[in-house]
């Protein structure tokens, strides 16, 4: 495949818009849970300014080299997933830079991100840290299951594991997003879903008063800021992805904002009335009732 | 005849072995054992009698021409001997081995010496 | 008891196993290739009278060479076991002697019983008897000695002199036969001589007198080393 | 022309003339002497007989021909087992000579008679003569036990007197009506006669059976073994024993077939009761004692087999027959050297290195193990016995073996690893000369017997010459020998680099090339290191042989030798002891499966090419597979099989956990490889056993992963890790499809790369930090920083996060499911991935980051030679990464040859597959751009920041207490023991050990009915007589 | 000093005895450094905007004023719509409340929090009890003036003061912020030593090193 040099500043495009976006989107998605709770809330900006202000804090520490490599680690993980799939179908513009590696590569690209951040968190010799590392990793690995279990089954579906063909398939109409073609693994995707956003009942890894916010509780200043630009990208990247395998990508970006912002609030409203899983329970619980799901659907498709 | 000879000879046999089993004294085993071999030898000098025949040797009564007809089967006569032989040697070895083993445990009961088991 | 009843049992059941032999015995009418053998040849072959020295010497001379051997080893057996662990038994508590009589009687009958053994074992091959019966019964003659003089000290040297120079001839007399005649053990290295004589049947005699001087040394060595053992 | 004759007249001879010598040390003379000729006149028979090309003769007695008087003969078996006596009784007279001198010449002249009676046994023809013979060592036996200084022994004789006086009983009833019904005691004369009495004939041959020992009839025997002095007990085990199983021998050819059937019974029974009865053996010549009953039962179940082995009889029985003899005859010498009466006490062995090497000598022989003849005649022996039908013996003999391997390397072990204790070792020369000729004495039958086998002689392999000849080498410095190594191996490389398809050239690379760069990190030993290059080259050794091998038999061979060498080398680790024990039964389990497996599908013929396998058909084929499976998947420690892996790997030494844990366990997917490549898909019962396979390795992937996780010793983490990742691999090759395949080389590259990496990373931390547990470590990025280096690429590439090669595993493993038939055992893949991350991280966590602790804070990087192959590997990983091509292009045009289409297409950078695509450049292009922008961006930021150290975290307004407390490490992830925790009871743990502890109880259970009590056995002997009887007319 | 504080002599892997000084090898001995705004004005401007709209509170209560910080939290007050939350570690929070009396006890903790926070760092106190000791004025257990342990920026006074004082109190602060005037992180860097001796003049059990990176 020919390498086209336009393709870089289409990407860096992409990521320009989606920081923006995550950054008003998490702000906004804030606003909503203020509201359920009959506060104002932050306002809309807020994120833009917590952003600035870690960058322009002046002192910092580190606890060594891969504590301060971490938080490249994460942030490198979010920009690179979400460079490595389109972001929407049928644009050159954003295909971004997929033709390195198909959906798979997305799949595993995640663990970049967060085996960085582990590493970074680890070193800075915190046991909060540590223990809200082995409880992510530990909830992850079996939030994972149903999550591989549903793409599988997608990948099964449509014979193949390219996010093109797979958003190509799926065109021409609402009636031919996998959520219709194969409910099962959307449903078992979306069970992973919620427990790889970190929110309740899956947010024991964080745990702000217990193990004050888990992995990074020695994070502060730039590598905090690097960290919140990540999570302006990873949750979108990840929700590219889910979108583009079951809800039929995005051609425009408006539809691309709306899908998103759409499958994020799947997330919120579990969150917002649910308390939290220890993580035996949650690993129980993903095993118990998001497996089996995946199983049919695989059986099944 | 014969009959009785070798049912003499395995009851004796089999009486000697039952004295060997039950007996614990060192020396009475021993003497059952003689008795067992007795039984032996009477079973094998019965096997090569054969009625109406005379001993193997040749003289005036046994003339060499004569002499497949008229003696009994020399074979387990020879072999008797070197029977009787065999146990007396090991008869003989036995009653050491039960002095030996009476001067180390000033006892002659088998039961006495089993410190090699299992 | 269980153990003398399950004893009773297994003989029992060693005498079932044993029966079919008693029952299915049936005597030879003629005799069987072997014997028939024995019985025409050996006159001719060997010139033995007695047909069975000729086969205890010569025609199984190696089991009689084994026997012989089995004696030799008893009496080394006996007397490796009785020297193992013995400490030196100078002491020990003093007999009373044996009575004149006694002494006398014995002295006077020993060499006799000796000649009778002899007689038994250099007439073997025409009589019944041989080496085995004749040193059985010069043995026995030790053993009234010994009897008779408790403290007695037979001359273990002189013994085992006796032993190894009969058992060494034996053997080269056994040699001899392989070299000079048929085979091992062939008696047919000497003349044969004529039947029913004295100085017949080639090797026998000697071999059987060897025999006897040694079945005689061993059984003698044994009962002499069986009785140094009252004195512990 | 020497009369077989001597062999009788001399030693009698010199038994009559030591009446006359007074002098114990002439007398000494005088039995050597007569010794030597005897053996002289064995030996020059045996070379008439062997290689001079002379003809057996009959030797007659008393001038007249048999039935008339007694006969001998002198044949080819006769001489050698007449040399096997005589040189026995020379060696064990050599061994003895001081107790012979003391105890005077009565003892010598019993000696001497009893070998000539041993002698006598194995050359007359004549019934009567047998017995004779029989008496005379009964009573040489009785006479020689005393001259043990053992006061036990006393007891012993008389209990086997006793039980001699029933025998011969019997035996003389037996011959008395055999004469009476034949007419003739001449031995052919019975054979040829028309009405054979079988009762009279069931008495003498139940009397010689009695001889040999046979369970339950042998308590007397255990008991003489156990008292006696080593030397004659050596003279009763191989002189005896054989001359006895030769004395058997000729009453089954006199008896006919019919009495086969018993002796094949007898001789099993025996065999198998006596390795489990010495299981639970803790006194050395007891034991050796069952295991020579045992020994000679085999034998005898062979003679049984007489009718079916043909023309390989004499093979088979005699190359086992000799095995037990050198062996058995060599450790009982060795025990009389070894002070005190427990196995342990052997360590004092260790003060002699040849010793040790003669003790696994014997060792190897008597298991059967290459190059020596038991396993030639292992071989055709399951041959024919597979090819005639006869499983149950088969597997009652490899059963029997498995138990006898159990407790003699058990007993090595002991050897290699207990603490010496007390007393050392009576080295006089000797007691010494017997042994050494019995090391010379095994080796040269090993090459005489690899010379008449109808299979190559193990003996002219390169390779295995090559290793062997790090036996002579071993003084040595380890450089030296390591440089010879790796120059051997390299070398090896070269010269065979043309013999490989392109499937057996990615394990050539991994064993040999990989080898020698394993062995790079072996430079870091000083000394001599004895031992371990004659192991390891062993084991590359069998490892180079077997990737050439093509045809069954060397397939097999090298197959035992790679065992055998690897099980040396693990034992070498400082705890390895009972770790190398369950890895060696388990492997010999396994090599024994792999026979009766080859045997099967041999049908008959000797060997085959491996490839012909193929042409099996239904009725055989899948037990053919199940077999070859199970056995090779022993070796990939598959889930069920896999309780080995772990000690093993983890107590083995630093630089040889990657050989066994990177290279050996290649050896068995390399296995499984051929053998699924040969046989495909094979059914049995309806089920598919590659599916079955697939769940098995799809189990192994998780429960080798989710065990991995909840272990605190790091290098038993990567052991299990390894279970996790061979059951990958065995689940790509079960997918039997070109992308499964594909991947599962994948594996077995990167496999061997981040797991030798990995495993010298772990082992330099280990050995500076003098400790294996991770909680006891942490913080040691800064002390260590290239050791972390290699860890986190190494877990980066296992994990499978992109950019390293672990990514191109995954990748091409989701294309091969895409294509699989069977999609329920791949959840279990799914999930295994995703744990695997979890103990990687604790990995590297637990040792490298967190808290240093304060007796670590003075720790240096790991030794400069092992840091060089990790290097190494380091940079191999990421040109992997980038590349994968160069090796796996090749192996993808191979796979398409022999399996249906669906490779990948290697369009310049890109690979594509029929789904998906991926280029590894440009991820690592991306990644890499995308990572430095943003560690420049934070540089500058940054700049600023201060370096601070362990104690400087937040801690709720408090401070740490110490390291210690401080470190999270211990019980890592304890909510996943919580959840998933019964996943991982130690269900197969617990039933090997049921089986194992079963197997003792039950040995302990039945081993009281040796209550010592001389009637008892006696009572035994006439049940084992009634109950054989019963049995026979039974049938 | 504490005993795990003390130096111990411990024996490495190889045998070998060394010494180990805790408070040497475990803790980061610099003393704190001044960090003077360095980038342009306008660059400062925009820093001290975003300062100001990001006010995150370590989660730290001292005493009885924590009671009145959480009603922030709720929908009647609201304090996030001003941009001010709750983190529960000082790494990541710029302004330190000090809510209520402060016992010695809690000022070894305090002190060390507020040494762990970053550049640009603010103190509140919250209470009379920071100002002059309040109702404590002559408890053998309290500190009685704030400002000599930790630069402070702003007091809100009263006993207690209300949530509405609080958030008046937020205005103030940002406006300081924004103003660039409120630089406590540099005065304590400067005075470092004054501080340091004021506060070990009543801490008496001092088992810390002397800045807490």
């Amino acid at each position: 495949m020919d390498f086209d040099w336009m393709k870089i500043p289409y990407a860096l495009l992409t990521l320009f818009i989606v920081v923006n976006y995550g950054m008003l989107q998490n702000a906004l998605i804030a606003k909503i849970g203020a509201r359920v709770g009959r506060r104002r809330g932050i306002p809309i900006w807020q994120n833009y300014a917590d952003l600035i202000k870690n960058y322009s804090i002046r002192s910092s520490i580190t606890h060594g080299v891969m504590y301060y490599l971490g938080p490249v680690f994460r942030l490198s993980g979010g920009v690179g997933l979400l460079l490595f799939v389109p972001s929407l179908y049928g644009s050159e513009m954003f295909s971004n830079l997929s033709f390195a590696g198909d959906l798979i590569l997305a799949l595993y690209f995640i663990f970049f991100g967060t085996l960085g951040m582990a590493l970074g968190a680890a070193e800075s010799g915190h046991p909060y840290a540590a223990i809200g590392i082995t409880r992510g990793l530990q909830q992850v690995s079996a939030a994972e299951l149903p999550m591989a279990l549903a793409v599988f089954s997608v990948a099964l579906q449509y014979q193949t594991l390219s996010v093109t063909e797979i958003v190509a398939a799926q065109q021409g109409g609402f009636q031919n997003w996998t959520l219709f073609t194969n409910p099962l693994a959307v449903a078992a995707a979306m069970l992973s879903f919620l427990g790889s956003m970190m929110r309740p009942p899956f947010d024991v890894v964080l745990a702000p008063q217990e193990i004050p916010i888990g992995p990074p509780t020695e994070y502060h200043s730039s590598y905090l800021a690097l960290m919140q630009t990540n999570r302006a990208i990873f949750p979108i990247a990840k929700i590219v992805i889910y979108m583009n395998l079951f809800f039929g990508g995005a051609t425009i970006w408006p539809e691309f904002f709306l899908k998103v912002f759409l499958i994020y609030m799947v997330s919120v409203l579990v969150g917002v009335v649910h308390p939290r899983f220890r993580v035996e329970q949650s690993i129980r619980w993903f095993l118990v009732w998001a497996v089996p799901i995946g199983i049919l659907s695989i059986v099944l498709v | 005849m014969a009959h009785i000879a070798l049912a003499t000879g395995f009851l004796l046999f089999l009486i000697g072995l039952y004295g060997a089993l039950t007996n614990r004294n060192l020396l009475r085993m021993i003497v059952a054992f003689t008795v067992a071999d007795a039984g032996i030898n009477v079973v094998i000098v019965a096997v090569g009698h054969m009625r109406g025949r005379t001993a193997p040797i040749l003289d005036g009564a046994v003339p060499a021409a004569e002499a497949a007809s008229r003696i009994i089967d020399p074979v387990p006569q020879a072999l008797v001997l070197t029977a009787i032989v065999i146990g007396v040697g090991i008869t003989a070895l036995m009653l050491a081995y039960a002095y030996k083993l009476y001067e180390a445990r000033r006892s002659l009961d088998i039961g006495k010496f089993m410190e090699l088991k299992w | 008891m269980i153990r003398r009843a399950a004893a009773l049992a297994l003989i029992a059941a060693l005498g079932a196993l044993l029966l079919p032999l008693l029952l299915g015995y049936h005597p030879d009418e003629a005799l069987n290739l072997t014997a028939c053998y024995y019985a025409e040849r050996t006159a001719a072959d060997l010139g033995a009278a007695n047909i069975v020295t000729a086969i205890v010497v010569t025609y199984r001379g190696l089991d009689t060479l084994g026997e012989v051997t089995v004696l030799f080893l008893s009496a080394a057996v006996v007397g490796l076991v009785l020297a193992r662990g013995r400490t030196a038994t100078t002491g020990g508590r003093p007999r009373l002697p044996a009575g004149e009589l006694l002494t006398t009687g014995s002295r006077l009958l020993a060499p006799l019983i000796m000649l009778l053994g002899i007689y038994i074992f250099v007439n073997g091959h025409l009589t019944p008897g041989g080496g085995f019966q004749g040193g059985a019964v010069i043995a026995s003659g030790v053993l009234l000695l010994l009897l008779a003089e408790p403290g007695r000290r037979l001359g273990h040297r002189v013994i085992a002199l006796v032993e190894s120079l009969s058992g060494l001839a034996y053997v080269a007399i056994g040699v001899a036969g392989l070299v000079y005649a048929g085979g091992f053990l062939d008696n047919r290295i000497l003349p044969i001589g004529t039947l029913g004589e004295l100085a017949s049947a080639g090797a026998i005699p000697v071999i059987y007198s060897l025999i006897g001087l040694k079945v005689g040394a061993e059984f003698s060595s044994m009962l002499a080393n069986l009785s140094e053992t009252e004195e512990l | 022309m020497v009369s077989p004759l001597v062999l009788i007249a001399a030693p009698l001879a010199g038994a009559f003339l030591l009446g006359l010598v007074r002098c114990p040390r002439a007398a000494l003379a005088v039995t050597l002497a007569t010794l030597g000729l005897a053996a002289a006149a064995a030996g020059w028979w045996v070379w008439q007989l062997g290689w001079a090309g002379a003809e057996a003769v009959e030797v007659f007695t008393a001038g007249t021909p048999p039935p008339f008087a007694i006969a001998l003969r002198m044949g080819l078996p006769e001489a050698a087992l007449t040399l096997v006596i005589t040189l026995t009784g020379l060696l064990s007279a050599l061994h003895m000579q001081d107790n012979l001198a003391e105890t005077g010449h009565r003892a010598m002249a019993v000696l001497l008679v009893a070998v000539m009676a041993y002698c006598g046994i194995v050359l007359t023809r004549d019934l009567f003569n047998l017995f004779v013979f029989f008496e005379l060592a009964a009573i040489a036996t009785a006479g020689l036990i005393l001259l043990s200084a053992d006061a036990r022994a006393l007891g012993a004789g008389f209990k086997y007197l006793v039980v001699s006086q029933v025998i011969s009983a019997l035996l003389l009833i037996g011959i008395i009506f055999t004469y009476h019904a034949t007419g003739t005691l001449y031995l052919d004369g019975i054979a040829a006669a028309a009405a054979k009495p079988a009762l009279a004939f069931f008495l003498v041959f139940i009397a010689i059976a009695a001889e040999l020992k046979p369970f339950p009839a042998n308590g007397w025997a255990l008991d003489v073994y156990e008292s006696s002095h080593p030397a004659f007990s050596a003279l009763i085990s191989a002189a005896a024993g054989a001359a006895s199983l030769y004395a058997a021998d000729k009453l089954l050819t006199v008896g006919g077939p019919a009495w086969l059937p018993a002796a094949t019974a007898i001789g099993i029974v025996t065999f198998v009761a006596g390795n489990l009865l010495a299981l639970p053996q803790g006194n050395d010549r007891r034991l050796l004692g069952y295991s020579s009953v045992a020994q000679i039962g085999l034998v005898l179940a062979v003679a049984g087999q007489r009718d079916v082995l043909g023309e390989h009889y004499h093979f088979v029985a005699f190359g086992l027959l000799a095995s037990h003899a050198v062996a058995k005859a060599g450790l009982f010498w060795l025990s009389g050297m070894v002070a005190e009466r427990g196995l342990a006490a052997w360590a004092a062995l260790r003060a002699r290195p040849p010793l040790i090497f003669a003790f696994a000598t014997f060792v190897a022989m008597l298991a059967g193990l290459p190059p020596f003849p038991g396993f030639y005649a292992k071989w055709e022996l399951v041959r024919v016995l597979a090819a005639e039908g006869r499983l149950v013996l088969l597997g009652l003999i490899l059963f029997g073996a498995l138990l006898e391997a159990g407790y003699l390397f058990r007993w090595f072990g002991f050897a290699l690893k207990r603490e010496p204790s007390g007393e050392g070792l009576a080295c006089a020369p000797s007691k010494g000369i017997p042994v050494l000729a019995a090391v010379l004495a095994a080796w040269g039958l090993a090459w005489q017997w690899g010379d008449a086998s109808a299979q190559a002689n193990l003996l002219l392999g390169l390779p295995l010459l090559f290793a062997l000849a790090f036996v002579l080498l071993d003084w040595l410095p380890a450089w030296v020998k390591n440089t010879l190594a790796i120059a051997g191996l390299a070398a090896w490389f070269a010269l065979t680099l043309g013999q490989y398809d392109p499937l057996r050239l990615i394990f050539a690379v991994i064993m040999l090339a990989g080898g020698a760069v394993t062995l790079l990190a072996s430079y870091h030993a000083h000394g001599r290191r004895i031992g371990f290059y004659p192991s390891a080259m062993l084991m590359y050794a069998g490892l180079a042989q077997l990737i050439l091998a093509a045809d069954t038999f060397s397939f097999f061979a090298a197959w035992e030798i790679l065992t055998v060498g690897s099980y040396f080398l693990i034992l070498r680790g400082r705890h390895s002891e009972p770790h190398a024990l369950s890895y060696i039964v388990f492997s010999l389990g396994g090599a024994f499966l792999i026979l009766a497996g080859f045997a099967v599908a041999a049908d008959g013929a000797a060997s085959f090419a491996v490839a012909d396998l193929a042409t099996l058909a239904a009725p055989v084929a899948p037990w053919v597979f199940l077999m070859l499976a199970i056995g090779f998947m022993t070796k990939t420690a598959s889930i069920g099989l896999h309780v080995w892996l772990p000690g093993a790997h983890a107590e083995a030494e630093t630089d040889v956990s990657p050989m066994v844990s990177g290279i050996l366990l290649k050896a068995g997917l390399f296995g499984l490889a051929v053998l699924l490549l040969a046989m495909g898909r094979q059914k049995l019962g309806g089920i598919d056993l590659t599916l079955a396979m697939l769940w098995i390795g799809a189990a192994s992937a998780l429960l080798g992963n989710l065990m991995a996780i909840f272990q605190e010793d790091a290098k038993r983490l990567l052991a299990y890790s390894s279970i996790g990742q061979m059951g990958y691999a065995l689940f790509g090759l079960a997918m039997m499809n070109h992308l499964g395949w594909l991947m599962a080389l994948m594996f077995v590259i990167n496999h061997y790369i981040y797991k030798s990496m990995l495993f010298l990373a772990v082992g330099g931390v280990a050995k500076r930090t003098g400790t294996r547990d991770m909680y006891r470590m942490g913080g040691l990025i800064n002390l260590m920083p290239l050791s972390f280096i290699s860890v986190l690429v190494g877990i980066i590439a296992m994990s499978g996060v992109p950019p390293l090669s672990g990514f191109g595993g995954r990748w091409i493993f989701y294309n091969a499911l895409l294509t699989a038939e069977s999609r329920l055992p791949m959840i279990l893949i799914f999930f295994s991935g995703p744990i695997a991350f979890l103990y990687l991280f604790r990995l590297i966590h637990t040792i490298f980051l967190g808290q240093l602790k304060d007796e670590h804070r003075r720790v240096k990087e790991a030794p400069f030679w092992l840091m060089v192959p990790q290097m190494i590997y380091v940079v191999l990983l990421i040109a992997f990464a980038l590349v994968p091509g160069v090796a796996l292009r090749q192996v993808d045009g191979h796979l398409g040859g022999l399996l249906p289409a669906g490779g990948l297409s290697w369009d310049g950078l890109t690979i594509t597959s029929d789904f998906g695509y991926w280029n590894p450049v440009a991820i690592m292009v991306i990644v890499g751009i995308i990572f430095t922008t943003l560690f420049l961006w934070l540089v500058f930021v940054n700049r600023r920041a201060q370096k601070v150290k362990q104690f400087n975290i937040v801690f709720a307004a408090e401070r740490p207490f110490r390291p210690e407390t401080t470190h999270f490490a211990w019980n890592f992830f304890a909510p996943y023991r919580k959840a998933l925790g019964f996943l991982v009871q130690p269900v197969a743990t617990g039933f090997w050990n049921g089986i194992s502890g079963g197997l003792h109880a039950g040995a302990d259970f039945t081993r009281r009915l040796y209550t010592g009590n001389a009637q008892t056995y006696a009572v035994h002997l006439l049940v084992f007589v009634v109950a054989v009887h019963l049995f026979m007319t039974g049938m | 000093m504490r005993d795990e504080l003390q130096k111990r002599v411990v024996k490495g892997p190889d045998g070998v005895e060394f010494e180990v000084e805790p408070l040497k090898d475990y803790y980061c001995e610099a003393p704190p450094a001044e960090h003077p705004p360095a980038y342009l004005k306008i660059v400062e401007d925009l820093f001290n905007w975003a300062r100001s709209q990001s006010l995150w509170i370590l989660g730290f209560g001292t005493g009885c004023g924590a009671i009145e910080m959480r009603p922030l939290m709720t929908p009647r007050f609201d304090a996030y719509r001003y941009g001010v939350q709750w983190r529960p570690t000082p790494r990541q929070s710029n302004l330190f409340i000090i809510s209520g009396y402060l016992s010695v006890k809690t000022l070894k903790r305090v002190i060390r929090s507020y040494e762990q926070m970053q550049n640009p760092k603010y103190v509140v106190g919250l209470g009379s009890c920071t100002i002059n000791g309040g109702m404590y004025w002559d408890s053998y257990n309290t500190i009685k003036r704030l400002d000599d342990y930790l630069p402070v920026d702003l007091y809100i006074a009263g006993c207690m003061p209300r949530p509405e004082a609080l958030l008046a109190g937020f205005e103030t602060l940002k406006h300081i912020i924004r103003e660039g005037k409120a630089e406590g992180a540099n005065l304590y860097a400067r005075n470092f030593d004054w501080y340091k001796a004021n506060q070990k003049k009543v801490i008496h059990d001092w088992d810390m090193p002397d800045y807490n990176w």
